[in-house]
């Protein structure tokens, strides 16, 4: 988990004693200009997709399916840097560090069901050949 | 229609799911009621209600917090033990065509309850009481983060405790094992209420534990006493933190899985059912996402606990410190990657198997390197014999061991003539009871003086060690037998005579370790009421090493009065060899937090929003529930938390309890 | 401590070989024979670490007891790097080879595999037909059809010896599992789902079957006799069965389906063709839609709105069963085609293929001649290795 | 490796913080609210493997481009993106002592939330009508109790945000409300995240099959 912070000596504010006040820790804020941005980049990034689904404009489903996902991707990341101010710094790396054992985690849990749910599936599921002709 | 008004009212709950027709469940009851009444009319002859509320049940203090957990634990561990003595007599004469004395809707409840039971309100309430106790301490804090959110899980524990308790009254618990696997969990296989109280029990204590968990987490990272760098904690500390990250990434997951069998019971979805398109096999998969990280939650904290006792007792620092600390977390991500070692048979096929049979071995490494680091802190010690380290060594003989039963299992095609039969049970009582129980026994010997000011005796502690090491054997290694006789679990009745042998030879066991129950009842009892106490005015009773010796036992309300500022690992044995001076002036105001109700009734709404979904009383439920949303809201507008604790106050009780420091060893 | 170490081998051992009738100890089947050396194998691997372990918990808590003042004290040596490295190495090096054996026997022993052999030195050759049964596990009975032979029997398994066997299974209403201790492993028989077990019987004899996963209030009473018989018997036993006077179209198995506790043995002088099938697909009840169609038009997108309404009530077991208190009336999608059509679409599984022999020593895992001459094709060092030492250990 | 720090003999080390500077009282608050939230985000990734695992399962019913109206998603998309950055305001209002400007960006926020909700129930409303219930198929149960879920906690977000609003309206923005209205904030945001994914994975590539 904690690698960062291993054997760093004694940061200048000592964790028991947080400053006082209330946005000390180095929970960054946003500026009008930051929330702007990250505004801008996921009006972007969001319209792209859609745009992308409603006009069918990638034929490939793989593909555009794919392309989808990055979009996903990235606003995430736009929204987790521009509004939930993520960064290395805030609460000494303690929000980053949780963030990405949690998406570690989410990762394992997601495709290693994914994995194995199909694994079962093929396993066992039975199959079925479709003759057009018969259907109806 | 009188009978509209009564399912209006009381849903469908009715006479008859009041089990008076079974002798057994009336005789307990009675007892129940009796004891309880009994219990009741003392404390109001005593007065003590106004004490127990004030004092204790408002309180959020982490100890008192902590000390609640542990009853609560203990007193669900008589009936966790209750039903396993039960069921070892059920299998020992249900033999040549007897039915034994339990019916399998009894029967098959017994062995789901007592599941649950152990798991969830005897071994998560106990190290969640050494967590909360210990951990503040150790790491030179005057409280957790969030006190009154650490009090709200502790009544949520409680609530989801006693909803269990009342389904043995009033309806029946699940009979479906611990897991509640659907489709047998679903409303078409177990219509009744039995189903329907696991969900609701787990779930509310569920809320208690993801909580808790994030309260000790924010605790760890933020509360450390200045000078306490990640790589300084004590190694309790250190697998507190690993277990409540543990606790945090995998209770939503239980928590999500139950709420879409509860949806799947209520409304009738389709995530686990057969028809339209439901997957029974997603519930078992997701099921064990949690479950197995769950069993090293329960060890994790042992495996601390005998870290702090293995060095302490061998007078001596814990040997390869930086690779115990490792271990731990690689054991924590590694927890991640195993689950499919519960259902290896379920047919994923060969390479699936294979990928988490070698998983699973692997994590034999780290916890191999632990094991090896104990053996190594004893090397070149000065071993001394009290309780805990006794426990620490029958640990070391049989936690091995069922570790090594484990990595068996863990070897698929073995796994296919083992799996749900009674080597696997053996297997996990190996550990259970061989890691998590020792340990916690371990702790509750180690950590007595501190809590309490007075040591533990010793000749019924010994008695309690021998009966419980002895009795585990005699009971469990008969189950290994029978497993590679191809005996199943879960089984009410026998028609191979040649078996019986065996499970009397567990029962006997079983017997042992009553008696094991029993003297460490008669311990408790004879160091509490003793009149010869074995005081402890140092605060130090073991020549201790970590941070919780250094203050007084028990520890005053805020802990420490100076926060002690840490050099090394072995923060307090390091302050004793440099001759560290208590600071005999100085002293300030210590600001505290306030004792609120708010736990108590949020978690008793939620235990009564429990009931009335249990039996379909819609109205209640939805009173209940908007009570919850109130009085949550009414809390947050309550803006007076904490107080001080005017330095004069500190003055005089530090004068009163704290003894110097002793000068060197 | 390597007298103690021995001692304890030995001890280990005899527990082991004393349990005569542990049957897991002692299969009469290939495959399970195969499972059981594996737990040898893989006990004796880590009783290399384990007992050392313990060996150690004995020797140090000895020497260094506080009234030992003869034993060196060192209280701050807390680190050696060369104690470290070993003490991370020496599991790993046992995992690696415990991995090893691992990967290679899930593979072989994989229960959809079909045999390569029926014994040790005995591949299967091409005119051995593996006798076919189709298992349904029902509340809480066992079901056995067998196809090549149109019979069906409750509770009742019986096979010819030295004759592979190829399990279909499946459930009615909820996961139980298949486990003849004798013959082979367990697998799950789950309802709307079909997995596979191959096994043989090289003894003939009478053993138990079981369900190893509890199932509800009957499973305790969930067993059946699995008998192997020599191919004499076996015809006798199916000339038998043909002549019981019961047989088992739908109506009958929707009548057997419901619970029933500690039945006993039932035989059926012939089977309505698909049944099996139908009972996978979850389709016995005429107007249902089966499985396998029902996948086949969500794997093309459905029946879009058309097919919200496409339900049918269901009859079987009651439109009221159980429901859901704020859900529907239980209801079932209608077939389209009919059940007979749906079936005979229904593609089956192939098993997987025999073992390729080639990578690993002949078919499936050696037997643990663990003391007679290790054999020059060892497929993996470490295991020979292993067995010598083993060997050195036990004498 | 020892790690006792090798104090030169003589020299005196400070074992006793004496010049102690007093906990706050809100040191842990947020960390201990992003747990919380790490901890929110793994309930909805078990939603998400829900509905990869059955998301196709129709049982020969509707599926999603029978279903889905992706102008209505874009809308509610829409109003929860505005409501984003409105909160964003709020948060610069408050860092500056606006108390005026926090309350209007909130009641603003909170509103497009309220906008939101309705959409999602509308889009509900109209799936029940037509019969798509989640008692259909596995997919829709996946899909209501996914989406629903997320719903749920924008209603959950708005009832705080109006607690909130009181709050302040009461006590002012003294550090305790800060911090509320920071947590909230985080809880807003988290939301969006997840709506992201929704979007993503249930309508947009649910249209794609
Ligand atoms: C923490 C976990 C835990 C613990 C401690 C135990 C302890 C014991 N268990 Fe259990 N058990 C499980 C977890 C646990 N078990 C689980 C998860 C299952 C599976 C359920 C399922 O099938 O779904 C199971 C199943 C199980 C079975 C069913 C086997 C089957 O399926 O056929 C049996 C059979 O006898 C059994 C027996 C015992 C016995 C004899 C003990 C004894 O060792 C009991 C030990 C006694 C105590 C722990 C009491 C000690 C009390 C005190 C110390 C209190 C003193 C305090 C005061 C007096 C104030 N257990
Ligand atoms: C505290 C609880 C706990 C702990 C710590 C463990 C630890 C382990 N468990 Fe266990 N397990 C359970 C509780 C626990 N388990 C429960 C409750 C179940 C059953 C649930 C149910 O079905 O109801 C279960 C079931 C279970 C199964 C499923 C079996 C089945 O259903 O068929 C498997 C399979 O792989 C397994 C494996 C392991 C392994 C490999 C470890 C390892 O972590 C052990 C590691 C320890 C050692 C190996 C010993 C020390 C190491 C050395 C001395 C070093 C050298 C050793 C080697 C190189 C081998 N466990
Ligand atoms: Cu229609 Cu097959
Ligand atoms: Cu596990």
């Amino acid at each position: 988990m904690s690698t960062a912070t291993h054997n760093q000596p004694l940061p200048a504010d000592a964790p028991a004693h947080p400053h006082p006040g209330i946005s000390g820790d180095g929970h960054g804020h946003g500026t009008r200009r930051s929330y702007l941005i990250g505004f801008a980049l996921s009006v972007v990034l969001t319209a792209i997709p859609f745009w992308l689904v409603m006009a069918d404009v990638i034929a490939d489903t793989t593909i555009a399916t794919l392309t989808i996902m990055a979009f996903g991707v990235a606003q995430i990341l736009v929204h987790m840097i521009y509004f939930l101010h993520m960064n290395t710094r805030s609460e000494g790396g303690w929000t980053m560090m949780a963030a990405i054992f949690t998406i570690i985690v989410i990762v394992i849990a997601l495709s290693g069901s994914l994995w194995v749910m199909y694994h079962l599936n093929t396993n066992m599921m039975p199959g079925h050949v479709m003759d057009p002709a018969l259907m109806m | 229609m009188s009978s509209d008004i009564w399912t209006f009212i009381f849903g469908r709950l009715s006479w008859d799911v009041i089990p008076y027709y079974d002798p057994i469940l009336v005789g307990t009851f009675a007892v129940v009621l009796v004891v309880g009444l009994g219990i009741v009319a003392l404390l109001f002859k005593h007065k003590l209600w106004g004490y127990l509320w004030h004092e204790w049940f408002t309180s959020v203090d982490h100890k008192k917090v902590g000390i609640m957990y542990m009853v609560l634990g203990l007193v669900m561990l008589v009936r966790g033990f209750a039903d396993a003595l039960m069921m070892r007599l059920q299998q020992a004469i249900a033999f040549n065509g007897s039915e034994g004395y339990l019916n399998a809707h009894h029967y098959d409840q017994l062995f789901s309850v007592h599941g649950v039971i152990m798991i969830f309100f005897v071994a998560m309430p106990l190290i969640t009481g050494f967590m909360n106790y210990i951990v503040p301490l150790q790491i030179g804090a005057r409280d957790v983060s969030f006190p009154f959110l650490n009090n709200f899980s502790f009544w949520m524990t409680a609530g989801g405790a006693v909803l269990v308790m009342l389904s043995l009254f009033v309806g029946e618990f699940a009979q479906t094992g611990w897991l509640a696997f659907p489709p047998l969990s679903g409303i078409e296989n177990s219509p009744a209420s039995g189903v329907d109280y696991y969900i609701w029990a787990l779930q509310i204590a569920g809320v208690g534990t993801t909580l808790s968990g994030v309260n000790l987490i924010a605790t760890i990272i933020k509360m450390r006493a200045p000078g306490m760098t990640m790589m300084k904690m004590p190694v309790f500390t250190w697998t507190a933190l690993c277990t409540n990250v543990l606790v945090v990434a995998s209770f939503p997951i239980l928590t999500a899985v139950l709420t879409l069998l509860a949806l799947d019971r209520y409304v009738g979805t389709n995530f686990f059912t057969n028809d339209l398109g439901g997957s029974p096999m997603m519930y078992v998969n997701l099921i064990w996402i949690w479950g197995h990280p769950e069993v090293y939650i329960l060890i994790l904290p042992c495996f601390g606990i005998f870290s702090e006792v293995a060095s302490t007792f061998s007078s001596k620092r814990l040997f390869g410190y930086t690779s115990m600390v490792y271990a731990t977390i690689v054991i924590t991500i590694l927890s991640y990657l195993v689950w499919l070692h519960h259902f290896f048979t379920m047919g994923s096929g060969a390479s699936v198997n294979a990928f988490f049979g070698i998983t699973t071995m692997i994590i034999s490494i780290p916890t191999g390197a632990k094991v090896f680091n104990w053996l190594f802190t004893m090397y070149k010690g000065r071993i001394r014999f009290e309780l805990p380290m006794m426990w620490l060594i029958a640990f070391m003989f049989t936690f091995t061991i069922g570790g090594m039963t484990g990595v068996l299992l863990a070897v698929p095609p073995a796994d296919f003539v083992l799996h749900n039969s009674l080597f696997l049970v053996a297997h996990f009582h190996n550990v259970i009871i061989g890691g998590v129980l020792f340990g916690i026994f371990a702790g509750i010997n180690y950590w007595w003086p501190k809590a309490f000011g007075y040591k533990l005796n010793e000749f019924w502690g010994k008695i309690s060690f021998w009966c419980w090491v002895i009795g585990f054997w005699v009971a469990f290694a008969p189950l290994y037998v029978l497993g590679l006789m191809g005996v199943t679990r879960r089984l009410r009745t026998f028609d191979d005579p040649s078996l019986q042998i065996w499970f009397i030879i567990a029962g006997l066991g079983a017997l042992i370790i009553a008696a094991g129950v029993a003297a460490m009842a008669i311990q408790f009892a004879v160091s509490i009421l003793g009149k010869n106490k074995d005081w402890d005015t140092t605060g130090d009773p073991w020549d201790g090493r970590t941070l919780e010796w250094a203050t007084s036992s028990p520890p005053p309300q805020y802990n420490f009065a100076f926060t002690p500022i840490i050099y090394d690992n072995d923060a307090w044995a390091d302050m004793k060899k440099r001759n560290a001076q208590h600071p005999t002036q100085g002293f300030r105001d210590i600001h505290m937090p306030r004792n609120t109700w708010a736990g108590i009734v949020l978690a008793g709404l939620s235990v009564v929003l429990g009931f009335a979904l249990i039996w379909y009383m819609w109205w209640l439920a939805v009173l209940s529930l908007a009570g919850i949303v109130v009085v949550s809201i009414m809390h947050t507008f309550n803006y007076d938390r904490d107080y001080f604790i005017p330095a004069e106050a500190v003055v005089a009780l530090e004068s009163k309890r704290h003894k110097p420091v002793p000068a060197g060893e | 401590m390597s007298r103690l170490t021995k001692l304890f081998a030995v001890f280990c051992l005899s527990i082991v070989l004393s349990g005569c009738n542990a049957v897991v100890m002692a299969p009469a089947g290939d495959v399970a024979m195969q499972q059981r050396d594996l737990i040898l194998i893989s006990t004796f691997l880590m009783l290399l670490i384990i007992v050392p372990v313990l060996t150690l918990v004995v020797v140090f808590t000895r020497k260094y007891r506080a009234t030992n003042k003869e034993a060196r004290y060192e209280p701050d040596w807390d680190h050696s790097t060369h104690l470290e490295l070993v003490i991370w190495a020496a599991p790993l090096a046992i995992i690696i080879c415990l991995g090893a054996v691992t990967w290679v026997s899930t593979h072989l022993l994989d229960p959809y595999r079909e045999l390569g052999r029926i014994a040790p030195g005995q591949p299967v050759t091409p005119d051995m037909e593996p006798l076919q049964v189709e298992v349904t596990a029902l509340d809480w009975k066992w079901m056995f059809i067998y196809p090549q032979y149109n019979i069906a029997t409750v509770n009742e398994l019986v096979a010819p010896v030295n004759r592979p066997i190829s399990f279909k299974l499946t459930s009615s209403t909820v996961m139980n599992s298949f486990y003849i201790p004798a013959l082979a492993g367990q697998i799950y028989a789950m309802p709307g789902m079909q997995t596979q077990l191959h096994a043989v019987v090289n003894q003939p004899g009478e053993y138990r079957g079981i369900s190893a996963a509890y199932s509800g209030h009957g499973f305790s009473g969930m067993h059946f006799k699995f008998r192997g018989v020599d191919d004499a018997a076996f015809e006798q036993w199916v000339t038998k069965v043909r002549q019981a006077p019961d047989t088992l179209d739908r109506a009958r198995y929707l009548e057997l389906e419901k619970r029933s506790e500690n039945v006993a043995p039932m035989h059926f002088a012939s089977v309505e063709r698909g049944l099996y099938t139908a009972i996978v697909n979850m389709c016995v009840e005429r107007d249902k839609m089966c499985m396998s169609e029902m996948m086949a038009i969500d794997a093309r997108g459905g029946l879009g709105l058309a097919g919200i309404g496409n339900m049918a009530p269901a009859l079987y077991g009651g439109g009221e069963r159980n429901r859901a208190v704020f859900g529907p009336q239980k209801t079932y999608v209608a077939a389209i085609c009919t059940v007979d059509e749906a079936i005979a679409m229904t593609a089956k599984l192939p098993a997987i293929g025999a073992p390729n022999a080639a990578p690993f020593i002949g078919a499936g895992l050696r037997q643990p001649s663990m003391l007679q001459a290790a054999g020059a094709t060892g497929w993996l060092t470490g295991h020979e290795h292993f067995n010598q030492t083993a060997h050195a250990a036990i004498l | 490796m020892s790690n006792t720090v090798q104090a030169e003999p003589g020299e005196k080390l400070e074992f006793y913080d004496v010049v102690s500077h007093e906990h706050t009282v809100h040191g842990s608050t947020q960390i201990g609210f992003w747990l919380y939230l790490m901890s929110d985000c793994l309930i909805f990734a078990t939603l998400f493997a829900i509905y990869g695992v059955l998301g196709a399962n129709f049982a020969a019913g509707p599926a999603p481009a029978d279903l889905f109206n992706l102008p209505l998603v874009a809308a509610s998309t829409a109003a929860l993106l505005l409501s984003s950055i409105t909160y964003g305001f709020a948060m610069l209002d408050m860092n500056e002592g606006k108390q005026g400007g926090t309350l209007a960006w909130l009641g603003i926020t909170g509103v497009l939330g309220a906008l939101f909700l309705g959409f999602t129930l509308y889009e509900f409303a109209h799936l029940i009508h037509l019969g798509a219930v989640p008692q259909r198929s596995a997919f829709l149960s996946a899909f209501f109790v996914l989406v629903g879920t997320h719903a749920l906690h924008v209603l959950f977000g708005i009832i705080w945000l109006v607690t909130l609003l009181a709050q302040i309206w009461l006590k002012g923005l003294i550090p305790a409300n800060q911090i509320r209205v920071q947590c909230l904030s985080m809880f807003w945001h988290f939301l969006d995240v997840i709506w992201i994914g929704v979007f993503t994975v249930v309508y947009l590539m649910g249209m794609l099959r």
